[in-house]
């Protein structure tokens, strides 16, 4: 059995401005995890927000039981959870969701992450086993880039870029990207960030030809795969169910069957 | 382990408890089956079945307002066929009531789906003439005292198993159209489904959901819920189920003084997996703290002021 | 200090902004009147005027429910005799429109109250036939087409003044109600009342209201609410004005994204007595943000998906 | 014009079993509140709970600007109240309401209090100048009474029921009141606590021929007189308003004409 956990909250901290991180402990999440899955949060008790928050797992500690997660303020949940204390208990379901495919067949990998986004390929990278990591990570400015050092401790390559030029490449993470995609031959790529750069990132690599990964959001009901609230097209691939259906895509939980899709299952690289 | 003090009996089905999963929020019960035992779930209504697949309506379908949510799923599901072949069996596993939801866009979509699960091991009928969120039929059934009485009507003959009628909140008289459900055949009465609602993003300036409209679930709605329980149980003699924002023991006592034989429970157990566990445990406690023998010690002993 | 950014008119009526009390919330504004300024707001809908003075329910009158309140006043007021004499003479001396909201056991009484207010200096009337509360009339006349259609007329005839007919929420489709208003010469439509609800005591089994039921307003309502604004505002022509569980200025703006022209705020100046004031201010920090320059760049202009 | 005040809380304290004494902060109120008077606190933020909740002002320290409420946790405004901590902030209106009638004619007066009624007295024994003061005050049983120490240290008299008789006199506090009405000569008589003590003492004094207040409660909307949420029945005594009427009583609210009223107002002592 699955369980609702209550657990303590170690540490709560503004990293940069709207960006917190918090670590918790829970022998559970920290023993089952793995990149690419999320918890899911209820960022306060009663009724002042209802839905669980789905934030991504960015790094567990297995010795300690510690979970990490990074998130940013937006709206009336993550609020709420900017200003749980040290002490107090997160009311929390995890882990959830289909990981990223991480498989010894891959030696090369890279990710590509945008704001958010970058999280979970952080315990992504640092979970892997592989030699040759390169990491392409953008910001929007100086301000908002969060995590640099661990970036650097887990990838063998890391870009940056931001969309000012404050630090980095200026421009897109992608034009870094597909600049490194010519150079090198990535045996896999996980992407996770906005739809806009994930779907570039899914053509260059289509183009490459190499396998790639994407990690979709979308607004959730259960979280755990009863309410289909969480929908994304997913192109039918496989020729039994083309026979039986006379559509080309259908929909899938992000929350069960994702968050991980492999880009190529991603319906005309992002949903229309 | 039945506990003599929870059950109850609805239109001919036993009950080990008066607690029963809300279709729609319980898929098939599998993926709850990872958080809690089922078999000590008093039923599960199943997510609405429709004689075809539906891909249900674009995404997102969700999305929070104060004390609720509104939903726009628009019926996914994999079809009737693929319900009795690959999900009724896993659900069969368990010692609790399964009921089918049913949904169509002609009443003959209805009787068909009626007359293929009459013969399967389903324990009742959930008729859905009141989701908001399909543009043809369904709802249109639901809302007028003509719809509900044919469609109740129809169906009822093709239903070898008791047909549980589901009320939509958002008419004018619920008390004429649950009456007019009862006169028709109905077994049962379930309510309320969601009540028609919007939500607006300010900044894109466009409905939250891609739907554009959704239905209103959650606590927000639970004084209407009560109060149409309440209406409708007083008018009709065949049982109640009443739901609406259920999220405690407190909250179901609430449904059976109005009037209900059985509460379901929804949008909760997205919030509390263990949900209708705990609300079963509190009914319990409730009934024992004041030495009542029997659930319908409760059930309908509302006494107006 | 008036601000072109947020003028609108309504009806003919001129007001500053568009954030008006809303009726029942806000008595005849001498309480607020020691909190805020009563010239910022834009209008004030006063308490329910009856031709006789009532006493309304008994207590207790009023129960919280999920973000929302239930309330059963039942239309207590001095009689309309009294608020000419007693009220409205301290309310003109504030710089802010006065909305007349009257309800009657008859259409008689109605008209007759219109005639008696029509020489007044009110700025318009607000026909109250949606309050759940009374037992006579009242509700009974805005739940039907033909209900809304006669009265309209009438009263219609009686006005020397704007007529904003206010809609109850508990219909099946609010569009034909405020159609008919329309046709019978409503000036504009505010909308919503509450709606009918009721919460029990589970430990005394008995309605926590003494009147039984009550009218849900507060947040929870919204979603409903500003469906049915949407809804109003694409079929008539005439302004409507929004309301129904409006806490902020974003809560204001899905209101004017919907097609309203002005929004009430009721039950949130009880929590907040600043509340309209607070509104205010955050409408015009939007429309600031966003480079708008008069609030009639957003009203109406949502974008469906 | 009044204020929405947002003070400082300093204490909170449970003194017994779901007895709690909350001081905060307050100059305005501090400064303004007279016995009888209420506070109305909006008890957690956002919509958990929605309406404020009235508490009595249980004591002023106008030197210090400290308000001190004593309240019961009921449900759930007071269950959130309960959990406030030093240092946090208090969403408050006062002091709201008719306070007691005091005057220097009253040289002897008694107060009859019960429950969680007993709070406002303790303020007006403490404000009062006379020094005749006699204190009735009863409660559940021993495990419930609080601030015998306050009320001994205003009043000249004090006398204690316990329902179970595990402190003072076993049985009711208006046994001993109507006792003590019998010997004594009171000026006035001030009564708050549940309706059918109130009835009583309002009975007995009336009989005695004996002035007395009393402090009602109902639910509430606004608490500032608007809504007419929180009305009781008075009697209608002054002879225009009889001819104006052809009733014996009206409502009256009990947040801004009350919550004191005249023993002989309340119409038919108690609600009917
Ligand atoms: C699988 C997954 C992993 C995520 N990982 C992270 C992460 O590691 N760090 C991080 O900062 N954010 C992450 N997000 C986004 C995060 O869930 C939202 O920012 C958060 O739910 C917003 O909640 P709120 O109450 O602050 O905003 P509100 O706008 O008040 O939320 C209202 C409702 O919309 C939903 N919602 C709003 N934005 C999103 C969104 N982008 N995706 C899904 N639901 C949304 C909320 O869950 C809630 O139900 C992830 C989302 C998903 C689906
Ligand atoms: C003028 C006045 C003075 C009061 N002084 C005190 C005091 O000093 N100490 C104290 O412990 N209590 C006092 N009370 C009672 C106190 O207001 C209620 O116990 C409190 O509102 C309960 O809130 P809750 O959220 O815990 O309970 P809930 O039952 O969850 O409250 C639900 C709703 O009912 C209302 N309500 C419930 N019980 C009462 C009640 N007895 N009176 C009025 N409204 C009620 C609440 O305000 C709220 O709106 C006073 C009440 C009034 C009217
Ligand atoms: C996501 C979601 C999907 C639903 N799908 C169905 C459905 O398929 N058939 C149906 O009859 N009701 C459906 N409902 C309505 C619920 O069964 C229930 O009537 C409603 O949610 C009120 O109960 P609650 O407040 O406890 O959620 C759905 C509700 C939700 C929230
Ligand atoms: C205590 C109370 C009294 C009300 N009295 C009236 C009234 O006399 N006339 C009327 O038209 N509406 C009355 N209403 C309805 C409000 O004007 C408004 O339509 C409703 O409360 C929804 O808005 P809100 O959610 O902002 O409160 C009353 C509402 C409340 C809460
Ligand atoms: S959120 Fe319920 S299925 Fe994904
Ligand atoms: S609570 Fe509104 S008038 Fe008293």
């Amino acid at each position: 059995m699955q369980p609702v956990l209550f657990e303590k909250i170690v540490h709560n901290e503004e990293l940069v401005p709207s960006i917190f991180k918090l670590v918790f402990k829970s022998e559970y999440i920290a023993q089952n995890a793995k990149p690419g899955q999320f918890v899911n949060i209820k960022c306060c008790e009663g009724i002042n927000t209802i839905l669980r928050r789905p934030i991504s797992i960015c790094d567990v500690d297995r010795d300690n039981n510690y979970v990490t997660i990074v998130y940013q303020k937006r709206g009336k949940g993550t609020e709420y959870l900017s200003r749980a204390r040290e002490g107090d208990t997160l009311n929390v379901i995890g882990p959830l969701g289909r990981s990223f495919e991480m498989s010894d067949r891959y030696k090369n990998i890279a990710v590509v992450g945008g704001g958010i986004g970058i999280f979970p390929l952080l315990f992504l990278l640092k979970e892997s086993k592989t030699m040759k990591k390169t990491a392409f990570i953008g910001f929007r400015n100086k301000e908002n880039y969060v995590l640099i050092d661990e970036f650097e401790r887990y990838a063998n390559d890391l870009f940056i870029s931001t969309d000012d030029g404050s630090f980095g490449y200026k421009g897109f993470i992608t034009d870094l990207f597909e600049n490194g995609i010519a150079n090198e031959k990535f045996d896999i790529i996980y992407t996770c960030g906005p739809e806009a750069m994930m779907e570039k990132v899914v053509k260059a690599s289509y183009q490459a030809g190499i396998p790639c990964q994407v990690s979709l959001e979308q607004r959730m009901g259960c979280g755990i795969g009863a309410c289909l609230a969480c929908v994304c097209r997913i192109k039918i691939i496989s020729e039994s169910e083309k026979e039986n259906s006379n559509k080309s895509w259908h929909y899938k939980r992000v929350c069960k069957d994702g968050p991980v899709f492999w880009g190529h299952e991603w319906y005309e690289w992002g949903q229309a | 382990m039945t506990d003599s003090l929870l059950k109850v009996e609805i239109a001919g089905i036993k009950l080990k408890n008066p607690v029963i999963a809300a279709s729609g929020t319980f898929g098939f019960g599998r993926e709850y089956s990872e958080f809690i035992d089922l078999n000590k779930l008093g039923g599960i209504s199943v997510k609405g079945l429709t004689l075809k697949p539906r891909e249900g309506n674009k995404p997102p379908r969700i999305a929070e307002t104060p004390a609720g949510i509104l939903n726009s799923i628009g019926l996914q599901n994999p079809g009737v066929d693929a319900f009795i072949k690959d999900e009724l069996p896993f659900l069969k596993q368990f010692d609790t009531a399964i009921i089918a939801n049913i949904a169509g866009n002609t009443i003959e979509e209805y009787c068909e789906l009626a007359e293929k699960l009459s013969d399967t091991d389903i324990d009742a009928f959930e008729l859905n003439v009141s989701c908001p969120n399909v543009k043809e039929g369904c709802v249109a059934f639901g809302n007028t005292v003509e719809g509900i009485s044919k469609i109740t009507k129809q169906v009822k003959k093709y239903c070898k198993k008791p047909l549980i009628v589901k009320l939509t909140p958002n008419v004018t008289d619920i008390k004429e159209i649950a009456m007019a459900a009862e006169a028709n055949g109905a077994d049962a009465i379930s309510l309320i489904n969601t009540i028609l609602g919007m939500a607006i993003d300010i900044h894109k300036r466009r409905p939250i959901l891609a739907n554009n409209f959704g239905g209103l679930s959650g606590p927000a709605v639970k004084p209407i819920a009560v109060r149409m329980t309440y209406e409708v149980a007083s008018v009709v003699k065949i049982p109640v189920i009443g739901m609406g924002g259920i999220t405690s023991g407190d909250d179901a006592i609430e449904f059976f003084l109005a009037g209900a034989s059985a509460v379901m429970v929804g949008t909760w157990n997205f919030v509390n997996p263990y949900a209708c566990i705990e609300i079963i445990n509190q009914i319990k406690s409730y009934l024992t703290m004041y030495k009542y023998k029997s659930i319908y010690d409760i059930i309908g002993k509302i006494q107006l002021n």
